[in-house]
């Protein structure tokens, strides 16, 4: 009943996905069917917080896929992989984005942040996520980077939000932990601490 | 067997053409096999259910004569995978068509509208949750209706012109255009054809697999609303349960041309109950040339309800929608 | 060509039947154009050029009375309503054809109830029976049938097992919409749905074939009187008395 | 009391982990070899398992095994409530049947649509007043319909007009399962002035956390290595061992943060999907990651009893409430719940100290989720339902509403619950004053129901308990000879930074600078005691009594050294600066580094290597041995405490109703908290404001449908469950809390988790009602369509007292 899969040919199988080296959780496989050409190539290059990254990309995989299985970005959360929660907002091109609800492939000429991306290279925490430690913001922590991201965006486009415009540009995160006050007095904050 | 949750993308080709003819010969080609690939906020979830399984997705946003609005001599142009943010914030479609920049700017969600497009919102496919669920109901091509029973849960259905489907036009921005006038630019390589908002969306009656007018190989490319209605007045209004990422459970858009009080003319179009924004020519008839006022919203309120046939558990979208087309008459 | 049944999942996950392939519309298509193409073009082979065809001159009988007439043309109607209704957007036209094709439906159903009652007090039913001795009738050349020759019954017949097929379960159908008499029940199970709408199907198919093959034959020159005295309601005794046995058909003199 | 760390705010040290993405969760682990399971559940919501083909699914590529309710259990299911690993008898949409490990979750996705299991369908049940019905099904195995504690499965039934008769909305007259009553309440009912009876409906909806429950296991020399979520490692560690089926000793439970619990990853029995990848991974030698979906986080996470009950309270002229007869038929969903019923009853004898109460209860089942604990269980869902009655009574008896509760409300020395239990302190009048001064609750009453054209403004006050205290647990301090304190606190990290704010109690007995504190948590392998599980709202109360016991042991061992070493009596030495010394002269003395040092070189009890507390549990004891010896070493058990420590809240709120589309706006709130001292400030804000979330999410959202037909579950999603978002939330809720000291509590603190909410839910229920005149939907939620169907006179065609689906 149990087919006796040997190491080598587990491991040969890892490769032969062409990323062995971050362990994925949804691989594909290429397919071949009989359609017109001009369909996308797998291997491309992206820029993810500043850097170019080539990456090994089914047509189908979506953004938090490659992010958390492809480079290991796991700090991009899967809360409802449905474009319900926000959990997995990255901001592209200074816009907040579902990663799970985006292809990859449309990111190609894309910028990429994701929370792993913002601290200052010194190590310093970018001005939200001080200000959210400083609000203790985060309950469970697991939309957090969601809702980070949410607020760099916003800042981006609206460096001095009022209460009211940063609660209706926020609301596509959802806070199971009811969080909410505590991330609107964290961007509030960020907006002090520029 | 439906038993286990999928929420992987299956495999599925991708083409992202950059210019029109390409993507008119791949919708073409690929015919019902390929997915016309807009924003994807209603796209991702039906392939990673698996219940939807085309072939290929046609990505359309690349395509930068699709993008965009435009001034043209008979109104405003909208390129039909122009993301709702930018319709919401565009300083001209504020200005003359506020209606459509309030619909577009109650979507789902903030990051829904950021990659969500006109285009997408308009042709998206019904909500109705047993559709979604991937049951084989008439619209998927099966010979039931489950929500349309004396037991089925149909809260967010169709109070008009149900027919054996029962579910409503999701869409926010769709009832805006009908009341606007719009015309739907559609491509294909055969050429372009237009036709009116209000002909663009079709009912189950007429065919209950599809919620518009589009045929295989066609492609919604541009909406224009015309000058003809432009800073005229706008009543707006979304009733959902909750304020984000929710469906209307019933939606009003209207456009009137008003003078001392007096509607001069007026287009009125309801959303969320009937499988196609509901056009209310009766009311606009009823309500053209008299004064504004508390009595004729009633009127047009009452007006607007007759015939309605609700299901066990949406006779509160009756009231509703009486009371959303009196707001929108009064004043 | 694809299969004969179609299946879905029923709401648990189990599959059940869903209803006919409709590929299969297109197999009756070709298939009756085949046989009828086949048919005329044997039938031309076959023809003597100078054969004298009765003549529709002189006196003539009555075939049809008026309310037969009226019967079968109504019939015709909401068959055809019904075809076309129920096909068309299977092919693919977008109309709005489920409240016109269950009124044919109701029409239909009202006026084989009728006849079916008029026939069994009103009307010559014994004209209509299959005997046994029918079915030696296309073999035999001198005898000569009474009112229907054998593959009119046969015809008939083969209509009317279709049609109350398709009726029986156009009605199980009806029942399980919304109509302006009842608001729907999900009360038939989904494998029984599934059967009824398969029998319904099939019985479409069977349908198609056959008002293909009576049209057809109803414009045959030889019997295109046939279609006339269904229109005119008579016949001339020529042509009575070439095709039919007065010892077993005594028609009305016609006005 | 000057404190040191107490009821001070600090930067727990997750959170910086936590804005940056750098913290954990179970799925973001990964290993070499690391294999996937997705998993196949039941399509239908009652059937039986016949037979699993497989064998096209083994054939495939990639696939690696399968994991079914044989393999877990041999010798056969447990006969017993709550959720089982794997099951071959669903009793719900969604229950996990069997796992699948391939290489990656498409080929096992498309693996799992190749197996074949035929199932045996059963008769199923989706609302328990159709199971009561005589000949309703049962939804439990064996055609039973409930559970009997220490009997099993039984079968409850009512005749058909007893049950119409409820739904008519008039008293049960069924014998319950469950009865408890206090005081004369015949006499309690003669004496009222005011009388007020309906029957009710509460719903049960799920839990959603945020992280669904995903795992990964594998296995190294012989240990088991499993990355979950849980509300608290050792408890939950403690429980899980044995459902695996591995010595306590034996499992390593790596749980860095848990992204939302809510009562349901309290108890390992409530999760038991986690011992999935376990077995799959023993089965197939490979480490194994089970992600689940949001569906299925909704399928097997869980949700809260929903309630169909009858309520009658009585109210003498001066207020005081005189009786409470209560009755409530508890759905305990597909796999059995809690006692939420009796909870309920209890929180009004609580809050409102009638003189007479009495609690009538029968739990039955339903082919819906598992219910188990829900933030509040019981407790917060009657105080939606009980706040408009006050409210009716106050109105009728021509008192204040702020009045009627001050009268009724439970103060220091009182007693309540079936064994009248007194509180360990109690200031509820103190928090209604300063919630309803806070809010300018008087100065508001003159804008109660202005119209504003459609819109009508509705204030509401509510309140909110929850019993929030345990204790009996243990607590480990160890000391480097770095003079670093180590915290091992087995409190899991699940946003209530609980883990942190109890570890500053045993700072605070040593008076160590926090910086040069270290919090062990994260993994059991960092020896952490045995806990209470983090639900409750305990963890505060039982766990600073924990830390600041062991810290307080620690504390006595340094004074034992510093006066054996230095001269004196212990009781000569106290500490300051991270020295040990003597109180007159404070040259004589250890540094903790010295003291450390000597402590590791005495051995014995200053180590855990003798001595220890004799009642430590066995999980605390393997802990201590493993550290025995190593380090110096505060370790401490626990005794029972004497009382209930109550943790209460009370809610003003000001909403503003459109009368015309049945949305209200909250345009004001104030919550305010009395649990004793408050340990962390920011964190008590979060937990209120959370708590305020929730409430709003049970007043006027969240649902939970199953479609009747056929027990498809309808609200597997965010969107459908309408969890409440920011546009659904008041701009900005404020806070307080009246901060005095609990007696039964080292450092004076009770817990707030739950209480938090019900009184949110109570105030906006009460506005509500308050906007409509007094129409008291008696039901939680309250939906725009039923404000429409209220005002408009159109009703739905539902069943009164509907479980798991739309009501009127």
């Amino acid at each position: 009943m149990n087919p006796k899969v040997t190491r080598r040919r587990f491991i040969k199988g890892v490769v032969a996905s062409g990323a062995a080296a971050t362990t994925t959780g949804m691989w594909y496989a290429a397919n071949g069917q009989d359609r017109p050409g001009g369909a996308v190539e797998r291997l491309i290059r992206i820029n993810v917080n500043g850097q170019m990254r080539s990456v090994d990309v089914a047509p189908q995989e979506t953004l938090a896929s490659t992010l958390r299985y492809k480079l290991g970005l796991t700090g991009t959360k899967l809360g409802c992989n449905r474009g319900e929660c926000g959990a997995c907002t990255v901001v592209v091109d200074d816009v907040a984005t579902y990663a799970c609800s985006v292809l990859t492939h449309s990111m190609k000429n894309a910028r990429i942040e994701t929370v792993e991306g913002l601290e200052s290279p010194n190590g310093d925490l970018h001005p939200v996520q001080q200000a959210f430690v400083e609000e203790l913001s985060p309950q469970c922590g697991y939309c957090t980077p969601g809702q980070v991201m949410a607020a760099v965006a916003l800042l981006r486009e609206n460096p001095n939000p009022t209460r009211e415009e940063a609660r209706h540009a926020m609301s596509g995160n959802i806070c199971r932990c009811g969080s909410y006050d505590s991330y609107l007095d964290g961007v509030m904050r960020a907006v002090q601490l520029g | 067997m439906v038993a286990t949750s999928h929420d992987v993308m299956p495999d599925i080709e991708l083409y992202q053409p950059t210019d029109e003819a390409n993507a008119l010969a791949l919708a073409n080609t690929l015919g019902s096999d390929g997915w016309l690939l807009a924003g994807g906020q209603d796209t991702f979830g039906w392939l990673k259910d698996r219940n939807k399984a085309p072939g290929a997705m046609i990505e359309l946003t690349q395509i930068d004569a699709w993008k965009g609005i435009r001034e043209t001599a008979d109104g405003v142009e909208i390129g039909a995978v122009t993301t709702l943010t930018e319709i919401a914030n565009n300083p001209i479609i504020r200005e003359r068509y506020g209606v459509l920049a309030q619909a577009a700017g109650v979507v789902a969600s903030p990051q829904i509208r950021n990659v969500g497009t006109l285009g997408g919102n308009l042709n998206q496919d019904a909500r109705c949750w047993y559709y979604r669920r991937g049951l084989d109901c008439y619209r998927a091509g099966g010979n039931i209706c489950y929500a349309d029973s004396p037991e089925g849960l149909n809260r967010e259905h169709a109070i008009f012109g149900a027919s054996r489907c029962v579910a409503v036009s999701p869409s926010d921005t769709a009832p805006t255009l009908v009341a606007l006038d719009a015309t739907m630019v559609i491509a294909s390589q055969n050429g372009t054809r237009t036709m009116s908002a209000q002909d663009f969306f079709i009912g189950p009656d007429r065919d209950i697999r599809s919620m518009t007018a589009l045929d295989d190989g066609e492609i919604l490319t541009a909406v224009r609303l015309p000058a003809a209605w432009a800073n005229a007045e706008f009543y707006f209004e979304k009733v959902a349960d909750r304020n984000v990422w929710d469906f209307a459970l019933t939606s009003v858009a209207a456009v009137m041309k008003v003078s001392g009080g007096t509607i001069e003319d007026a287009r009125i179009a309801c959303g969320a109950v009937e499988c196609v924004p509901r056009r209310l020519e009766a009311v606009e008839n009823a309500i053209r040339g008299q004064q504004r006022s508390d009595e004729l919203g009633a009127r047009a309120g009452e007006l607007a309800v007759e015939g309605a046939r609700p299901l066990n558990y949406n006779n509160f979208k009756v009231p509703l929608m009486a009371n959303l087309v009196a707001r929108a008459v009064r004043g | 060509m694809g299969e004969i049944v179609r299946y879905k999942r029923d709401v648990w996950g189990e599959e059940v039947i869903l209803g006919v392939s409709w590929d299969l519309l297109w197999v009756v298509a070709v298939a009756v154009l085949v046989l009828l193409a086949a048919h005329a073009i044997v039938m031309a082979a076959l023809a003597k050029k100078d054969l004298d065809r009765p003549t529709a001159e002189g006196r003539r009988v009555v075939r049809h009375e008026s309310i037969d007439r009226t019967f079968h043309w109504l019939m015709a109607v909401s068959i055809f309503v019904l075809i076309f209704t129920g096909t068309a957007p299977i092919l693919g036209l977008r109309i709005a054809w489920l409240n016109i094709h269950w009124i044919s439906g109701l029409l239909l159903t009202f006026l084989i109830v009728a006849h079916i009652i008029r026939s069994m007090f009103w009307q010559d039913l014994k004209s209509m029976l299959l005997t046994p001795k029918d079915f030696s009738e296309p073999f035999d050349s001198t005898s000569k049938p009474g009112k229907y020759y054998f593959e009119q019954k046969g015809m008939h017949w083969a209509a009317t097992v279709v049609v109350l097929a398709v009726i029986v379960t156009g009605v199980l159908m009806f029942m399980q919409i919304d109509t302006p008499f009842w608001n729907r029940t999900n009360s038939m199970p989904e494998d029984q749905l599934g059967l009824v709408f398969l029998l319904h199907g099939l019985s479409t198919l069977a349908l198609v074939a056959l008002a293909s093959t009576h049209i057809y034959f109803a414009l045959r020159p030889e019997k295109i009187f046939y279609t006339r005295s269904m229109l005119a309601g008579w016949m001339s005794e020529d042509e009575m008395a070439a095709n039919h046995d007065p010892a077993k058909w005594t028609p009305k003199e016609a006005e | 009391m000057a404190y040191m760390h107490i009821g001070k705010d600090f930067v727990p040290p997750d959170v910086p982990g936590k804005v940056t993405g750098r913290i954990k969760y179970a799925e973001d682990y990964t290993r070499e070899g690391m294999v996937y399971s997705r998993l196949l559940t039941s399509p239908i919501p009652h059937a039986r398992v016949l037979d699993i083909d497989a064998s096209e699914a083994l054939a495939m590529d990639g696939v690696f095994g399968i994991l079914t309710a044989d393999d877990v259990y041999p010798d056969g299911e447990p006969q017993s409530t709550g959720l089982k690993i794997l099951t071959n008898e669903p009793t719900l949409v969604g229950e996990p049947i069997l796992a699948l490990a391939a290489i990656d979750e498409k080929t096992a996705e498309t693996a799992i649509s190749r197996i074949n299991v035929t199932f045996e369908r059963l008769p199923f049940v989706l609302d328990p007043l159709d199971s009561l019905a005589e000949g309703g099904a049962n939804a439990y195995p064996g055609d039973q319909n409930t559970f009997v504690f220490r009997q099993g499965f039984a079968t409850e039934k009512w005749t058909e007009d007893q049950v119409a008769s409820f739904r008519a909305g008039n008293e049960p007259t069924a014998e319950a399962q469950q009865t408890w009553s206090l005081g004369d309440l015949e006499a309690g009912f003669a004496a009222s002035e005011f009388v007020y009876e309906t029957t009710f409906t509460t719903a049960g909806y799920p839990h959603h956390s945020m992280e669904p429950r995903s795992a990964m296991a594998y296995w190294e020399d012989g240990k088991l290595y499993l990355h979950g979520t849980s509300q608290s490692l050792t408890a939950l560690a403690d429980g899980m061992a044995p459902i695996i089926g591995v010595p306590k000793e034996d499992i390593v439970f790596i749980n860095a943060a848990t992204g939302g619990g809510f009562g349901q990853r309290a108890r390992a029995n409530s999760i038991p999907s986690m011992a999935i990848p376990a077995k799959l991974s023993q089965k197939i030698n490979r480490p194994v990651m089970m992600r689940i979906t949001r569906e299925e986080e909704f399928t097997i996470g869980g949700a809260r009893q929903g309630f169909q009950g009858w309520i009658k309270a009585g109210f003498k002229p001066d207020g005081v409430m005189s009786a409470c007869d209560l009755y409530i038929i508890s759905d305990n969903g597909g796999k059995g719940g809690g006692g939420d019923a009796s909870s309920a009853a209890d929180c009004i004898d609580v809050l409102y100290q009638p003189d007479a109460l009495r609690f009538r209860g029968t739990s039955i089942g339903s082919n819906t989720a598992h219910r188990g604990a829900q933030r509040g269980p019981g407790q917060n869902q009657i105080a939606p339902i009980i706040a408009p009655i006050l409210d009716k009574a106050a109105d009728a008896l021509g008192i204040s509403r702020l009045e009627i509760r001050k009268i009724n409300a439970p103060r220091n020395g009182d007693v309540a619950g079936p064994r009248q239990t007194p509180f360990t302190s109690a200031y509820v009048p103190e928090s209604l004053d300063m919630a309803t001064r806070q809010f300018d609750w008087e100065g508001r009453q003159a804008r109660r129901r202005q119209r504003n054209g459609s819109k009508v403004i509705g204030l509401g006050l509510g309140q909110g308990y929850h019993n929030a205290g345990r204790s009996g647990m243990d607590g480990i301090v160890t000391m480097g000879t770095d003079g670093r304190l180590k915290i091992h606190n087995g409190v899991g990290n699940l946003g209530t930074y609980s883990y942190a704010s109890t570890s500053r109690a045993a700072a605070e007995v040593l008076k160590m600078p926090w910086e040069n504190c270290d919090i062990l948590n994260v993994r059991t392998d960092n020896h952490l005691p045995i806990t209470s599980p983090q639900d409750g709202s305990n963890s505060i109360f039982t766990n600073t009594r924990t830390m600041f016991g062991a810290a307080t042991d620690m504390l006595n061992k340094m004074k034992e050294i510093a006066a054996t070493d230095l001269g004196g009596d212990p009781a000569d030495y106290d500490v300051s600066n991270e020295r040990v010394h003597q109180i007159a002269d404070e040259s004589i003395g250890y540094t903790y580094a010295e003291v450390a040092q000597r402590a590791t070189e005495l051995g014995g009890k200053f180590t855990g290597e003798a001595d220890l507390p004799e009642e430590l549990a066995e999980w605390t004891q393997i802990s201590v041995s493993r550290l025995a010896g190593s380090a110096f070493m505060g370790v401490y058990h626990d005794p029972r405490h004497e009382g209930n420590p109550p943790g209460f809240t009370v809610t003003c709120c000001e909403i503003e109703l459109d009368l015309e589309t049945g949305k209200y706006e909250i345009l004001d709130m104030v919550t305010i908290a009395e649990s004793g001292t408050i340990v962390h400030p920011q964190g008590m804000e979060n937990q209120l404001v959370g708590g305020a979330v929730w409430g709003i999410g049970l007043s006027g959202y969240e649902r939970h449908l199953y479609d009747p037909q056929n027990g498809l579950p309808a609200s597997t999603g965010y969107w459908q469950s309408k969890v409440p978002t920011y546009l659904d939330t008041p701009v900005k809720i404020g806070t307080g809390w009246v901060d005095l000291p609990d007696p039964e509590n080292p450092v004076g603190a009770r817990g707030i988790g739950e209480p938090s909410m019900g009184a949110v839910s109570a105030a906006l229920t009460a506005a509500i009602t308050d906007a409509l005149d007094g129409h008291h939907f008696a039901t939680a939620p309250i939906t725009a369509d039923m404000i429409i169907n209220h005002l408009a006179g159109t009703e739905e065609n539902a069943a009164p007292l509907a479980q798991n689906n739309f009501r009127g």
